[in-house]
């Protein structure tokens, strides 16, 4: 065995996702697991990131509220939280970076739409900071 | 030479950033009651953010991630939110005293009704969030708080018996007529204002505002260890103030106004004129603190881009957040309900609630794996131990001690 | 914490629920509506001393003023709202009520005359506020 | 399957005796390769003990500097610690783990890194 040894809820639930550009892209509010065709452990395959996967980690009924309305919130063609999948991973330290901008995300969505009908619409949304 | 310029502006703008509307009150109303028979408590509640706010600065400019980041990944994502329900709804309640707190200031200027003032007030403060630089605006307000020193000045031209003041502060006695439980209560509301966790929230996600490095670990330093402990002179300030000029007369401040008189008495209409903008610029600066730690608070534990260092409408659900929470604390004001109440009842449960905050920074300031060489000393964690159990003992006493002293009546 | 507010919550509670148990209740009650009204007093004599030395401006008095009348006339309204639970407790009460109208009254006194920016005249009509507020605190520290 | 479908589940042996819950999962990165990342994370095995609270404050494992008060409570709340090589574990239920063998033969988790 000689790969890098990490915990999984210790090292890598619930850090800070960061995209190419350092922005905050969501936490890893969950992992997908795999067990690969030609047997074998499981292998993580993506993170799990937004309501739909927080939903599980709360549980009860905050957790079932939380997955009713993120199912709603998405496109509806699926229930299944948004997924990042480890290919786009580059490290892993006090948060998880990134290779791919945050708009190609699936975990973007509620942003985009706060940004389109709320926030986007008051005068110097879009102005630079400094 | 630069250097030493940003350093010292950081200095007197953390001195200036200290009080707010829960020091300025807590102060106050121990110094009519109880005379300097508390003021340790404030030495205790300064020491203590000190040793927090460094260590959650370290952690926030070494790392990049600042407090409520650590609280979610090390308390993992229940706790953590229930954690976040009681920090939110403490730091909403500081945000709606400080809003009300500026509008007082102004009527005590105007002499018009603090209600109309309100919805003015509400807006300026998130306009200034929307528009203004962070560091201008952390700076503009820091600097002008400084004008609280008057009161200070103002007991230094009195010329109190200084000996007896520091007599009566070093050999605490509950005086007559007053229970124990009610001076032990308003030592722990002394605390909460000293500590509220706000302030750390604010002062981590300053430090990634600011693009903090390793090279600025050093300022970090020294505006919390300098910069801290003057502020905490200023609340003394107040506290003597009252010691000396409403305890004997039997008044006990509810108002802002009456918190002004011994800075007037003493200095004129210069210091009072003084005294207003200081009181102004205190709670105004504090009303943006908590107005952008509710946005910090939410968006650090679901992960969403914060902060004024990227464009509005690259961060819209924290400007979301910041926008719903002034409104709201406007709306909780113009209920009415009297800001010094919610002032009072804001620290009461920050100093319930301490451990929540503090418990995780200490924590992950001794984990390698996020602060490399800078983990905390043993002086820090002997210290950090001590204030995580002092903070365990008073977050349990708080409320049976407020039930039992009918919130210190 | 405030003195005043918890007093009046208390005070409101008290009413709500009819006659006060004890009489004892009813007077550690008056005492503390007399703590607050001399603390208004007090508060209202500091400012008309400010004002006779010129060091505040008109406005912040005025608001002084008027948060000290509030102040003493709320306290003195919950107060009265208290039905006294025996003869003892009506003989207390008709004493407070005399020391509480006396104060009240000059306490609006001075905040009508502020409102009119004859800060000039505060000194003499605050000339019954030193004896009052004395006796207030005499009452308080009887029956705290 | 989700790494919340693991934490938090009872372990229990093949004569039906609780071994504890899941505190965390570890992973090696000696699996397939994905993209950038290199090699993927491979599930090694469960980190099982009785007591919950706390788990995630990394005292357990790793090389936390103190506070000692901290140390000394979270060392004294997981002496019990075990650790379940994933190749025993037999199936993954709702809630529950089957592994074989017995739970008293488990050997404590080392440090991971």
């Amino acid at each position: 065995m000689s790969g890098r040894v990490l915990e999984a809820g210790l090292h890598l639930l619930d850090r800070q996702l960061i995209d190419v550009d350092g922005r905050l892209a969501g936490k890893v509010d969950d992992l997908e697991l795999e067990l690969p065709p030609g047997g074998g452990p499981p292998v993580v395959t993506a993170i799990l990131s937004g309501p739909g996967a927080l939903s599980r980690r709360l549980g009860g009924r905050l957790g079932a509220w939380l997955e009713a309305a993120a199912n709603r919130l998405r496109d509806g063609d699926e229930d299944r939280p948004a997924r990042v999948s480890f290919a786009v991973v580059k490290r892993i330290e006090s948060a998880v970076d990134l290779s791919v901008a945050k708009r190609e995300l699936e975990t973007n969505r509620l942003e985009a739409w706060t940004r389109e009908h709320l926030i986007g619409h008051l005068p110097g949304a879009g102005d630079a900071p400094e | 030479m630069k250097r030493l310029f940003s350093i010292a502006l950081g200095i007197l703008t953390a001195i200036g950033g200290f009080v707010d509307i829960g020091d300025i009150v807590a102060n106050a109303e121990t110094g009519a009651r109880f005379g300097m028979s508390l003021a340790w408590v404030v030495i205790v509640g300064v020491v203590g953010i000190c040793l927090f706010a460094e260590m959650a600065g370290r952690v926030a400019t070494v790392s990049g991630r600042a407090v409520f980041d650590l609280v979610r990944e090390r308390l993992g994502a229940r706790v953590a939110l229930v954690n976040l329900v009681a920090s939110f709804f403490i730091t909403f309640l500081t945000l709606a005293a400080e809003i009300g707190g500026v509008a007082l200031a102004i009527e005590l200027a105007t002499s018009v009704n603090y209600l109309l003032w309100v919805p003015i007030v509400a807006f300026l403060v998130w306009l200034v969030i929307w528009r203004v630089k962070f560091g201008l605006m952390e700076n503009a307000f820091g600097l002008l708080g400084l004008a609280l020193v008057v009161a200070a000045v103002a007991l230094w031209r009195l010329g109190p018996d200084w000996g007896g003041l520091l007599h009566a502060a070093t050999h605490p006695v509950v005086p007559q007529g007053e229970g124990h439980p009610t001076w032990w209560f308003f030592g722990i509301a002394l605390l909460g204002a000293a500590m509220t966790p706000y302030e750390v929230f604010f002062f981590s996600s300053g430090a990634v505002e600011e693009g903090w490095s390793r090279a600025d670990l050093i300022t970090n330093r020294l505006n919390v260890y300098i910069g801290f402990p003057l502020g905490g002179l200023l609340s003394l300030a107040l506290m003597a103030g009252a010691t000396l000029f409403l305890e004997p007369r039997g008044i006990e401040p509810g108002h802002l106004s009456q918190v002004a008189l011994p800075t007037l008495l003493v200095l004129g209409k210069l210091g009072l004129a003084v005294l207003l903008v200081g009181f102004f610029a205190a709670t105004f600066g504090a009303a943006l603190e908590t107005g952008l730690s509710c946005g910090y608070s939410i968006a650090q534990y679901f992960g969403f881009q914060w902060g004024k260092f990227v464009r509005p409408a690259d961060a819209p659900r924290f400007h979301l957040i910041v926008l719903l929470s002034i409104l709201a604390g406007a709306g909780l004001v113009l209920t009415t309900i009297d800001p010094v109440t919610v002032t009072e009842y804001s620290i009461v449960l920050s100093a319930a609630a301490l451990p929540l905050t503090y418990f995780p920074i200490l924590v992950v300031a001794n984990d390698p794996d996020y602060m490399g060489d800078k983990v905390n000393s043993r002086l820090t964690n002997a210290l950090g131990s001590v204030y995580l159990l002092l903070l365990l003992v008073v977050a349990v006493a708080t409320i049976p001690l407020m039930i039992l002293t009918k919130a210190g009546s | 914490m405030r003195r005043s507010w918890v007093v009046a919550v208390v005070l409101l509670a008290g009413a709500c629920t009819g006659p006060v148990r004890s009489s004892s209740v009813y007077e550690s009650k008056a005492g503390q509506t007399a703590e607050v009204v001399a603390s208004a007093v007090q508060t209202a004599l500091l400012a008309v001393d400010a004002a006779e030395h010129d060091q505040a401006y008109g406005r912040y008095l005025t608001q002084v003023l008027v948060e000290a009348e509030e102040d003493a006339g709320s306290a003195q309204g919950v107060f009265d709202g208290i039905q006294p639970p025996d003869d003892r407790a009506d003989e207390l009460r008709s004493h407070l009520d005399d020391l509480l109208t006396e104060a009240t009254g000059a306490l609006t006194e001075l905040r009508i005359a502020a409102r009119r920016g004859r800060f000039a005249e505060l000194p003499e009509l605050a000339r019954p506020l030193p004896e009052v507020g004395r006796r207030l605190g005499d009452f308080a520290e009887a029956h705290g | 399957m989700r790494l919340s479908d693991l934490l938090g589940a009872d372990v229990v042996d093949e004569a039906g005796n609780s071994a504890g819950h899941v505190h965390d999962v570890r992973l090696v990165q000696d699996g397939p390769l994905v993209g950038a990342f290199g090699a993927s994370l491979r599930v090694d095995g469960l980190i099982v003990g009785r007591r919950s609270i706390g788990a995630r404050l990394g005292y357990e494992r790793g090389q936390m500097r103190g506070p000692l008060p901290v140390k000394l409570v979270t060392g004294w709340l997981y002496h019990d610690g075990r650790y379940v090589a994933w190749d025993r574990v037999r199936a993954v239920e709702e809630d529950r783990i089957l592994i074989s063998g017995s739970a008293d033969d488990l050997p404590q988790p080392g440090p991971s890194s």
